[in-house]
């Protein structure tokens, strides 16, 4: 027995020494945070991750990624056209719509048309949201075709899970570029449709839906994006438009859906018509995913030249309402519309005016939102002060001085009429000039500041080669030469905090006047702080490369030595030697 | 950042702990009943 | 002992009382201005990265004076260094998504010290003003560096005579009427020095007049029970290097569960095992005399 | 085996000071053989370890002293030597416990080993502490001057140290008083001792979770598996069965080695003292056991189980206190002194392995491996000769004073207990 236990022991010491070594090993190797596993693949060749975790949750099985294009390519070698191969696997669907033509509120003709619609799901069977159901569609439909294709001797995907449920494909995210239906794309559209059809007919692609009815509507005149309806991310929705949202959700109808349906039953139409017709030269609209997905987005000024599309919108309006009290706004319409790519930026709940949601006391379809808070909130994309003022903070040019202003908000600083009348202008158009430069006599053409000249020697400011630089800035761009109006609101950009009418009375307070060499008082700003915040802050947002260093506004004074601290801590030197001990060990 | 803007439920696991304790109590009849099972010595 | 008359007892008694009121004042009772936390406010957004406020420190607290030249800032900023026992503030440099961002690392000069806590000779010691400072009667056991949870005081472990070191907002300087060194060397405020309820005003006005400038929380403001140097930053503060899950509760707390038990321990266990050993031995002298019955 | 040395105690007439060093210089010299094996492999370790003692005085605590950094401020010398040597110590107060407060006799014969054994190690271990004090030199100060830092734990647990040492003592010097023959002073301790038990039980429930407590203000650098507001508790039981197995384990070894000292009923009693204690301790461990588990439960800390840590975790709470405990249950039923030796070694080696975690390996576990702390041979090498240097004196002390033998008779009229 005495052998028998001895061998027990080692054996249990073997496996404990075992254990702890690889313990600690383990322990000091792994890293704290594991590397997080997700791939993504932004260049996606028409491949689509099946997942539906709306429906199934987490998965059980790893998700299948499905090469669309192999498919494609498959069925093609049968024998059928590219546009035949869609009906293979995509259920067709009737789809009704009436349409109304009105001419100043009398419905002209009313009739009802049919047209057959692809619908881009794949089971292709209309099938109930479960798990077991969904799971057996997918099944039947895939595993079918392939067992199928293998009777037929042809060469077949693949049967088992694992072959279509890879593991190491778990993590994959495939996101495809978004599709942007920009100015030029809807104009190319418009133009092509009215050789094809004869006469222009926007009905092809827009409809409203009818609440009451239940029913497709298109009106003449009533055409919208279709992101209106069918965009199912944005939550925040007013009353008239939410009702038609909830539909949309419940029919499931994402914009995904709708913008694959809509778009390619018509390329397969046009492309089986084209069959037919043989016309040389036409270029037969795309089909496949990379053909429109393409990742390149076209620039605001490549669309300048596009005319956008006509919708019966006036060129310029003057703002105004039947209760307003303030003056009329002068509004260029057409100017504006160039600076943006779709409609929706301004037009955010229908492409409707703004004053029939916000009215001047705010109405319920305006969210209660009244005409004062929509056109002139500050932290909002769409109206007019808060769409200038991140412009401004925004742009290269301007936000040099525009990052320290505060953005005018009419309920924190009092407005004055001067700032009010800059918009509101009454019934006439402003005409503006752009600004002169100046002329030195007016203005000190080199400032010295040499207040705190202790390391570095004082700084010689350009005073005059700046000033006309910033009117040169603002005479390029038409909002900035509207707003300044004369050279003298440029000073405002250094000059800030103070009045126009005491610059205008030639007297710009200096920087020393506010701003205190030091101070107890946390909220007010050093003058060192007040320079350095001001130039160097101007020079990097307006990202000059030159005045980014120290030694480019001022060079290093040689004489005095290079102490930044002004008194030493004799204390501290003091304390250091008292530990006697310290003296004897010289370090 | 619990407790401050969010509610964070200081005596979420009490339950389970008397639970513990209950098994603890249990466990104790049964060992003590293991000790006494060979002839002591 | 001689029995005293009333009068001799009132004299007596009169001349004590006159005794306390000089021995109050002098000792100075007296309702002096109760001080009050003074902290640094540090504005991330407003930091260009100069490091100059890093050889400001060197110059005031005789450490080696680092050379801070536009090439070897550049140089020095590829790695993120950490306060040292020759650096008692460094700057780090961070990219992040709203371009790069210069974070000040220094002591963060708790309300409720864990350090403080620690420390069994009183050497780290939070001064009424808000400095949190080491002295020279400190052992060396280093639980300081272990309560701190910033981990901020270093040891100096290669010194035979080392000395734990550590940024105590110039508290000398202070105590002279300066501020200190590196908020008065910072050329663009983004240090700022003040009582520590004022810093918190200023911070939260900053954060109001520019919503979209900073992230709406003053870092130190809560955590570990409050901080005096506050932090102010466009960049959510854990991509900065900050440890956002340090809670609220004042680390020293944590060792109050078992230091308020001490006293209780020590006055039940003696008075428990003495009675314990009453009833065993009375236990035992019963089963005694049974057995001899 | 060699033929047993007779017992030969001649008790000396002491009277005056003189006569005590005059017996003290002659007790000095070794009895017994000197180049045992154990002698000459340790006597040489303890020298270079002195040795490395003076290179930590002169150089500090630097790289090639120690490892230690600013991310690791402890290392093994306070993980080692002071927390888990402390732990280990912890056998004195238990023993003193159940010996002088629960009146059990059984446990007389090994009371005075465990007592002497923690006595020392609270003197050398604790005394560890010393180097591992950066400015050592102003060591005195919580205990003298005006610089009493009573808000710290550090504070309460250096005073416990002090006093536990002064208690241990006392609670030994009738042994002293027995091997100097001084009669009055002996009959003048022994009343001393229950008064000192009782102290030291209390000031060692203190001081072990205190040990503990000086760990509770690294909420953020400490794993949350083994972070929680019970460490206290946890380090107080686990010092119950560490000081229990130490008992078993360095019992078994002191039976060996003092094989002559030890008369024959003390043989026959001892098998039955050791089972009794391997009972104790597998229900303390299995009573640990549940604590941690509702410490578990309680932190919602069990989500981490099943990263590299949690396997670790799981090493040292099953590998070290689960199965040990089924062994000492097992060697308790099947009454067998091997498999209750087994399970002490697996325990103490758990204690020391618990105790390592919360002062380096869990500690700041997620700094990349560079910054990693593990000891340095200078540090190795002075724990090993501390630890040496206490096995000799403790050697010294049982060769002379009847701590293993019985007392001498009239010692053992006065024990009127």
């Amino acid at each position: 027995m005495r052998k028998e236990t001895l061998f027990l022991i080692l054996l249990g010491a073997l496996i404990y020494l075992i254990l702890i070594v690889y313990g600690i090993k383990q322990v000091y190797t792994a890293p704290a945070i594991p590397p997080s596993k997700e791939i993504v693949i932004t260049k996606p060749e028409d491949k689509i991750v099946i997942a539906h975790t709306e429906i199934f949750g987490s998965l059980e099985r790893p998700q299948v990624i499905f090469d669309h294009k192999k498919h494609v390519e498959a069925i093609k070698k049968e024998g059928k056209k590219e546009w035949e191969t869609c009906s293979v696997c995509h259920r067709e669907k009737k789809e009704k719509l009436t349409r109304i033509k009105k001419e100043d509120e009398i419905t002209k003709e009313k009739k009802t048309e049919e047209r057959d619609v692809l619908v881009f799901e794949f089971p292709k069977k209309i099938v109930k949201l479960d798990k077991e159901a969904y799971k057996k569609a997918y099944h039947d439909e895939c595993i079918g075709c392939h067992k199928e294709k293998l009777k037929e001797k042809k060469k077949a995907g693949p049967l088992t899970c694992g072959d279509c449920h890879v593991k190491e494909k778990e993590f994959v995210k495939i996101k495809y570029p978004l599709v942007e239906f920009d100015p030029k794309f809807h104009y190319d559209h418009e133009t092509k449709l009215k050789e094809r059809t004869g006469e222009k007919d926007c009905g092809l692609c827009h409809h409203t839906y009818d609440l009451k009815e239940k029913k497709l509507v298109y009106q003449n005149g009533t055409e919208e994006s279709c992101y209106y309806c069918h965009d199912l991310s944005k939550k925040k929705r007013g009353p008239e438009l939410s009702q038609i949202v909830k539909v949309t959700t419940e029919k499931r109808l994402s914009y995904q859906k709708t913008a694959h349906e809509r778009c390619l039953s018509c390329h397969i139409k046009i492309n089986k018509e084209m069959e037919v017709s043989k016309k040389k030269g036409e270029k037969a609209p795309p089909l496949e995913c990379g053909k429109c997905h393409t990742g390149e987005y076209r620039t605001i000024a490549d669309l300048e030249k596009v005319p956008r599309p006509d919708r019966g919108q006036p060129k310029t309006i003057f703002i105004t309402q039947n209760n307003a009290t303030a003056k009329e706004v002068y509004f260029d319409h057409s100017f504006h519309e160039k600076q943006y790519k779709t409609c929706r930026e301004c037009h955010h709940e229908r492409l409707k005016a703004c004053k029939e949601c916000h009215t001047v006391l705010g109405k319920k379809e305006g969210n209660w939102i009244n005409a004062a808070q929509a056109m002139h909130n500050v932290f909002s994309e769409r109206s007019c002060l808060g769409c200038h003022y991140n412009y401004v903070k925004s742009k290269k040019e301007c936000a040099g001085c525009h990052f320290m202003i505060k953005p005018i908000d009419i309920r924190s600083l009092n407005p004055k009429e001067t700032t009010c009348e800059k918009c509101h202008t009454g019934k006439t158009k402003p005409n503006v000039t752009s600004i002169a430069k100046l002329n030195p006599n007016q203005v000190k053409d080199i400032v010295k500041i040499d207040i705190l000249s202790k390391e570095y020697k004082p700084v010689e400011m350009l005073h005059v080669k700046m000033i006309n630089a910033l009117i040169e800035n603002s005479n390029l761009s038409k909002l900035a030469t509207y707003f300044h109006r004369d050279e003298k609101t440029i000073c405002l950009g250094c000059h800030h905090n103070i009045q126009k009418t005491e610059i205008d009375r030639n007297r710009a307070p200096l920087c020393r006047s506010c701003h205190l060499i030091s101070s107890e008082n946390p909220s007010s700003t050093k003058l060192i702080s007040a320079y350095h915040l001001s130039c160097l802050g101007c020079h990097k947002k307006m990202n000059l490369d030159k005045g980014i260093k120290c030694e480019e506004c001022h060079k290093e004074s040689p004489k005095k030595p290079k102490e930044i601290v002004t008194e030493k801590n004799w204390k501290t030197i003091i304390k250091n030697t008292r530990n006697i001990l310290q003296v004897w060990h010289p370090e | 950042m619990e407790g401050l803007f969010t509610y964070y439920d200081m005596f979420a696991t009490k339950g389970v702990e008397y639970l513990i304790i209950l098994v603890f109590l249990i466990s104790f009849i049964f060992v003590w009943k293991y000790f006494e099972r060979k002839a002591p010595y | 002992m001689k029995k005293i008359s009333r009068r001799e007892f009132l004299k007596y008694l009169g001349s004590v009382l006159t005794l306390e009121t000089i021995f109050m004042k002098s000792e100075g009772w007296s309702k002096e201005e109760k001080k009050e936390f003074y902290g640094l406010l540090v504005d991330i957004t407003k930091c260009i990265g100069c490091r100059r406020c890093e050889r400001a420190c060197a110059e005031a607290n005789g450490l080696p004076i680092p050379d801070i030249s536009e090439e070897k800032n550049k140089e020095v900023f590829k790695t993120l260094r950490d306060t040292s026992t020759t650096q008692y503030t460094v700057i780090n440099k961070y990219e992040t998504e709203k371009g790069v961002v210069y974070v000040s690392r220094r002591c963060m000069h708790c309300n409720q010290p864990g350090c403080v806590a620690a420390c069994l000779v009183k050497a780290m010691r939070k001064r009424e003003t808000g400095q949190v400072t080491w002295d020279l009667n400190c052992i060396g056991c280093r639980l300081c560096m272990i309560s701190c949870p910033f981990g901020i005081p270093k040891f100096e472990y290669e010194k035979a005579i080392p000395k734990i070191q550590k940024c105590d907002l110039c508290f000398d300087r202070f105590n002279k009427g300066l501020i200190p060194a590196c908020v008065e060397a910072c050329p663009t405020g983004a240090l700022t020095f003040g009582k520590r309820r004022e810093l918190i005003e200023e911070a939260k006005r900053r954060i109001k007049s520019d919503p979209d400038k900073y992230i709406p929380y003053i870092y130190g403001e809560y955590e570990v029970g409050g901080t005096c140097v506050l932090y102010l930053s466009s960049v959510p503060f854990e991509q900065i290097g900050f440890n956002t899950q340090l809670g609220y509760e004042p680390y020293p707390k944590y060792t109050t569960g078992f230091l308020y038990a001490v006293p209780f321990i020590f006055i039940l266990w003696p008075l428990a095992m003495l009675g314990f050993r009453k009833a065993v031995e009375g236990g035992k002298k019963h089963r005694e005399e049974e057995k001899k019955e | 085996m060699e033929e047993k040395t007779v017992l030969e105690i001649k008790e000396p007439e002491i009277k005056s000071f003189s006569d005590f060093w005059k017996f003290f210089k002659e007790e000095l010299k070794p009895k017994g053989k000197i180049f045992t094996p154990f002698n000459v492999i340790t006597f040489p370790i303890m020298i270079v370890g002195y040795i490395c003692i003076l290179i930590r005085l002169i150089k500090g605590l630097g790289y090639p002293v120690t490892n230690l950094s600013q991310e690791f401020p402890w290392g093994l010398w306070i993980g080692f030597d002071v927390v888990t040597g402390v732990a280990f110590a912890g056998g004195g107060y238990v023993l003193a416990f159940i010996v002088y407060i629960l009146r059990d006799e059984r446990f007389y014969p090994i009371l005075r080993p465990t007592i002497l054994n923690a006595f020392l190690a609270y003197v050398f271990y604790a005394g560890a502490i010393v180097l591992d004090i950066g400015r050592w030199w102003n060591i005195y100060n919580p205990m003298v001057g005006n610089y009493f830092g009573y808000n710290s734990v550090m504070f309460l647990v250096a005073w416990h140290f002090f006093l536990y040492m002064l208690a241990a003592f006392i609670e030994i010097s009738p042994a002293i008083a027995e091997w100097l023959g001084l009669r009055r002073i002996r009959k003048i301790l022994g009343t001393l001792t229950l008064g000192a038990v009782i102290f030291g039980v209390a000031l060692s429930t203190l001081h072990q979770s205190g040990l503990g407590a000086l760990m509770m203000m690294a909420k953020n650098k400490i794993h949350p598996l083994w972070y929680t507001e019970f460490i206290p508790i946890l380090y107080f039981i686990s010092s119950i069965f560490a000081g229990l197995s130490l008992v078993i384990f360095e019992g078994s070894i002191s039976h060996k080695v003092f094989e002559w000292q030890i008369p024959e009923e003390y043989h026959k009693a001892y098998p039955g003292i050791v089972f009794s204690l391997a009972k104790i301790c597998a229900l303390v461990m299995w009573g640990y056991l549940f604590i941690k588990l509702i410490v578990l439960v309680h932190d919602r800390s069990y989500p981490y189980l099943n990263s590299t840590m949690g396997f670790w975790y799981l090493i040292e709470v099953i590998g070290f206190v689960l199965i040990p405990a089924i062994l000492y249950a097992e060697g308790y039923t099947r009454k067998s002194l091997l498999i209750i030796k087994c399970a002490s070694i697996l325990t103490l080696i758990g204690i020391i392995i618990n105790r390592l975690n919360y002062t380096f390996i869990a500690y700041n576990w997620f700094v990349p491996l560079a910054k990693k702390y593990w000891p340095t041979p200078i540090e190795l090498l002075i724990t090993a000769s501390i630890v040496l240097t206490e096995i000799w004196v403790f050697r010294w002390i049982v060769n002379r004073m009847p701590i293993v033998r019985p007392a001498p008779a009239w010692a053992r009229k006065l024990e009127s207990h």
